[in-house]
């Protein structure tokens, strides 16, 4: 895979995007025990090159819908930042109003659709987004991102059956992080090749490794020009490491589960950090410009807590205010 | 060979709440065949879909040729895939679209619970409002013919625990299309429960487009010693009860609940407040169901008017067997009603 | 694929069986129209091979779950004749004492272990049940029958995905008739090679011609001996047609949705026919064996009606009586 | 990271029915854990499932290690396929074994319902009582730090709903493993829901393997004013609502009725016949769910007795919202019942 492939400034977008989510799970993982998020919250970090890739090659009409572990698939969506921490702050200023909590992300103004904590309950949405894009042929694509073990959940296999027999332009993006939870794949899995089960609906499918920034942009832009082409959907699987636990900061107990040859391959290769590298390396970025990039980020971000911080909490009285549309 | 026939054919005497309207005599199903003709041709995001829709026989004769006038893009045959396509309608939903999803039975919903609770009901709410899911699912209530414990469930029950979702029963021709339409019409998650052996029933439906509002009940029959809360085919069952137990003097109410979510509370409570008694009638299981639910809101808000105990006129504690002969003791009707009629009044 | 491979007692009573199949259905088709079988009947006629194969090379002991058309099932396994024709007409006699009716057939006595109308309902049950004899070592294998159609849902994936993982003794079974009630597979499926499924879960396949005895016999033989052998699960479709309606007598309405060459090239070839051509060709049978087998078989049906017809309804006091176990 | 660590360390007072005895007080999930352990080497049939029951937190401390006493053979992870695996499990019941299948939440069983009511339910009658279907379906209810509406569901109202299923709701350490015991023991599908707020309260729990009958409700407090029927967390909360009561001079009776199905009716009916008012205290949706049937049941067989008013305290017509300020309005509580009683009693 080359750099060359891709556009200077395609490479600092993806750059600045990549390090955003970083940065946000950073944070959030530095207040997490401050309590004032009083929501689970399932890290990316680590995962976050391929949010980042998949979302470089989609519009912003293009739909996407997350799962529980979503906010990079939110932020690389280009869902806005106040809302979203708003939103784990369980505030009436947060993107779902401070009912869903940080596990149901949605922007509707960037085509971000929403997201299920149900694994792999948005997969099915997704198909049917891009059904109705079918019927309108407004020419737009539905994405879904999910994981490893949401790929063991028969929707998925309904969902994709349908998407190939009517042609549907929905991409499956599978994060395969080898975990669900403390569980690795290998215990829920005898094929690990997730590939497999879309290439069995006739489903073309692409393989990216989720550290390698240039890998993941071109694998997924090569798998999007199939969808968009409507000649029906696609699958990608992109492996990256869950540098976390499963829920919340840290991951106290990682020796009781980790593989342990597994975790020193995969937690020694930063996709950020290597990618910095390469760019540097390439000329695309300068020190400099890392430092303004990531300077502004964090302004943003502090921005963002202080509106979190600041904003009212629902009221009580609105309990059942959205229960029917 | 007879049973699908056999059901289909079943004519007994239904009731027309426009008796005296000559013209314009539908059957149940020609009524919804009409509503969904007419909903497709009114709207384009309006769609079609489920296991036979497009097949000879069309779903009971519901959707009986309606890919030809509209296309096997908006009626169309579904792979077995209940929890995927019931999400796959959510999705289409969310972006806009109007799906209506018909199933055989209902007990094939079980395989989509994930979507309807999980999904369908709750993204509206967990979202704070900014996506709609207007979506309507349909299934028919068998019953008969030994289809037994797996065929033959009603399972409204269910539904009407959980919170974000209409839930809509018709008893008659008019009332189904009006309800139809109200249900495409409506911006949340409707299950729409049809029972098989009201679908040769016919009274008088209206040519044009027309709504009956979720959550209105209807007096079927005015009297004063009783009220019956009937729902969907038991209002048959209690009009036949109704007119056995005036023989004998006794002044029926009979209120069709039409849907029950919402409920209409009302309507039973003003009734109650003259009758003083209170039987409800299912096709489904009295525990922990709709006959429940009613039930238990009289014991509270109308408790005062109360002048007997509340009985409750539904399916035992068993599956639905599959032998004939178990199938009379199994299900309720006209005598379990006058029964309990007779139990409460004097 | 060869005859010789086949022993002659064998080969004979698979002719056996397959007779006594078709002529059951034959018989509860005739009959049918005089309403005293009140229950929906899905006949298995075109189908017959498929049943008398497999079951020919499981042992007594071996476990079968079946599904709605699943009367060559139970027959094929040694299900008592006069407990399935008594079910059919409703009687306490009957195998599931007249509570279950034609879809819910069940003898427990030679490892028959029920049916489920509920579409890929069977699926998981029968891999629970070799999951149970992986944990007892009992060395018996379990196959569950199943349609096109029940191949769409997800939980035969979930079923094959913890099969394979665990390596449970289990046959997955699939008849592939083309049809689900009127819908043709194509409409429902993109690959209409049902075996590319299985092989994503790394499981081993096979297919045969269910027109064809020798090639099924063959064929089931090998994807038994897989699974007997401890490496775990296999997956076999069988190809055959469904040569009536959905449910009931006749098919009304073929002309309606039938592919009328579909229609030609298997309705005009015959299991049954073709079978005993060649074991005359063969000199395995001679006219006067087939009489006699037939004759045995005609004796044995006309009895099963009459003990149904005098067998008692159960009675209405005992309604609730097998809620619980 | 706190979410789990708060709630599992949440220790609220619970009570102890044998207060006085001092020794072998063990926590609700130390209670289950010793009867998962002592039901496992007691009866090699039995085995224990679900995603992360090997895992180093064991379900909340439920399933803790047993992997390492057991085996994997025997207590083992599950892929996320949560209706295969639940037909693996009734299919292995059916071929003998003591399936034990935990899950997080009654969240997940909502993709398992095909096979839990259309199968496990309905295997034993279909097949004329030749099959048993011996399996524990356990579930723990969510509740707090913004789980949402999709996390903190307890759903046991659908349970309740089907013939043929157990549905045990224990609120005590005692009672959690005298009930899991009776549960594994059971030939039927049982249907297994704790409340997470429950699982560091403690009780006298004796170490012997013991047995609590299905069916049989418990009179946690004895009054006169008021019947209050509680359903698992709510017994707690009915406690503390009874202490506050009776410093304004109410004699509140609570009764826990530890098992939905069967339901003891007797004990209820007993206590209303002393205290002519009821009050049902449920941890899930009131419309058609457990305190539904409860008060329709009353409302029939107990009507004589009623001198008021039966009353529901349980969840609104709301989904589970994620805000901590709405949560607090979501979730009825000690205050709810107080004022409940003050409504019907003098
Ligand atoms: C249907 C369902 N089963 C179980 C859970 C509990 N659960 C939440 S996240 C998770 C792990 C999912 O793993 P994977 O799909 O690989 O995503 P990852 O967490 O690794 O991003 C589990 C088991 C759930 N939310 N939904
Ligand atoms: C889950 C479910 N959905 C729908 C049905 C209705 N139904 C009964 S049999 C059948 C056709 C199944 O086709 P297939 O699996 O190919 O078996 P075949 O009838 O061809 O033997 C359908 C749709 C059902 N019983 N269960
Ligand atoms: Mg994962
Ligand atoms: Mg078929």
């Amino acid at each position: 895979m080359d750099i060359t492939e891709i556009d200077k400034a395609t490479l600092i977008n993806l750059y600045s995007v990549i390090s955003r989510i970083r940065k946000v799970q950073l944070r959030i993982e530095e207040l997490y025990h401050q309590d004032n998020m009083k929501t689970p919250v399932h890290l990316c970090l680590g995962q976050e090159a391929i949010a980042a890739t998949i979302c470089e090659n989609l519009t912003k009409q293009d739909y996407v819908f997350s799962n529980h572990r979503g906010h990079g698939h939110y932020l690389a969506k280009g869902g806005d930042l106040n809302a979203m921490i708003a939103e784990l702050h369980c505030k009436e200023t947060g993107c779902s109003k401070g009912r869903g909590g940080s596990m149901h992300l949605i922007d509707l103004s960037v085509g971000l659709m929403g997201s299920s904590s149900i694994v792999s309950g948005g997969i099915p949405l997704a198909v049917g987004v891009a059904f109705s894009s079918a019927c309108k042929k407004d020419g737009l694509i539905s994405v879904v991102f999910f994981g490893d073990a949401a790929s063991e959940e028969g929707v998925l296999h309904e969902s994709m059956n349908f998407a190939a027999v009517k042609k549907l332009p929905v991409l499956f993006v599978c994060e395969n992080n080898f975990y669900s939870v403390f569980s690795h794949q290998t215990t829920r899995q005898l094929v690990t090749d997730i590939t497999a089960r879309p290439k069995a609906f006739g489903i073309p499918t692409y393989k990216a490794d989720g550290r390698d920034v240039i890998d993941a942009y071109l694998k997924s832009k090569q798998a999007i020009e199939v969808v968009r082409g409507g000649q029906g959907p696609a699958f990608i699987e992109c492996k990256a490491y869950r540098w976390r636990g499963h829920a919340g900061a840290g991951d106290e107990l990682k020796d009781k589960y980790r593989k342990l040859d597994e975790w020193d391959e995969w937690m020694n290769c930063c996709p950020l950090q290597k990618y910095e590298t390469l760019l540097l390396d390439n000329n695309i970025l300068t020190d400099k410009i890392i430092d303004t990039v990531n300077s502004q980020i964090d302004v943003e971000i502090n921005k963002a807590f202080d509106f979190a911080n600041e904003s009212p909490l629902p009221r009580k009285d609105e309990l059942e205010k959205y229960l029917y549309g | 060979m007879p049973w699908t026939k056999f059901l289909i054919d079943k004519t007994e005497p239904g009731f027309d709440e426009h008796a005296d309207q000559e013209d314009r005599k539908l059957t149940f199903s020609e009524a919804m065949r009409e509503g969904l003709d007419q909903s497709l041709a009114r709207d384009e995001n309006v769609y079609v879909m489920g296991q036979g829709v497009d097949d000879p026989s069309g779903m009971f004769g519901i959707t009986v040729d309606l890919h030809k006038q509209y296309g096997s893009e908006r009626v169309f045959d579904t792979p077995l895939s209940e929890n995927g396509l019931t999400g796959i309608a959510v999705g289409s939903a969310i972006a806009g679209m109007r799906p209506v999803y018909l199933h055989n039975r209902p007990d094939f919903l079980m395989l989509a619970m994930d979507q309807i609770i999980n999904h369908a009901a709750k993204w509206s709410y967990m979202f704070g409002g900014q996506s709609t899911v207007p979506l309507v699912i349909m299934a028919v209530i068998g019953r008969g013919w030994g289809s037994a414990a797996q065929h033959s469930q009603s399972l409204h029950g269910l539904f009407m625990h959980i919170p974000g979702l209409r839930l809509v029963m018709p008893s008659t021709a008019y009332d189904a299309k009006g309800l139809l339409t109200a249900s495409i019409a409506d911006n949340n998650p409707v299950i729409f429960i049809m029972h098989r052996w009201l679908f040769k029933h016919s009274s008088f439906v209206p040519e044009e487009l027309y709504s009956i509002p979720l959550g209105k009940g209807v007096v079927r029959r005015k009297g004063k010693d009783v009220t019956i809360v009937a729902i969907s085919y038991m209002v048959i069952e209690a009009m036949r009860a109704a007119e056995e137990l005036e023989k004998d003097g006794y002044d029926v109410e009979i209120i069709d609940s039409r849907t029950l979510l919402p409920l209409d509370e009302e309507i039973i409570l003003d009734s109650i407040k003259k009758t003083g008694r209170l039987i409800v009638a299912d096709t489904d299981w009295v525990t922990a169901g709709a006959s429940a639910e009613i039930s238990a809101m009289v014991a509270d808000k109308g408790f005062e008017y109360l002048k007997m105990p509340i009985k409750r006129v539904g399916w035992p504690n068993s599956h639905v067997p599959g032998s004939y002969v178990l199938e009379e003791a199994f299900y309720p009707g006209v005598d379990d009603i006058v029964s309990s009629v007779k139990e409460i009044v004097k």
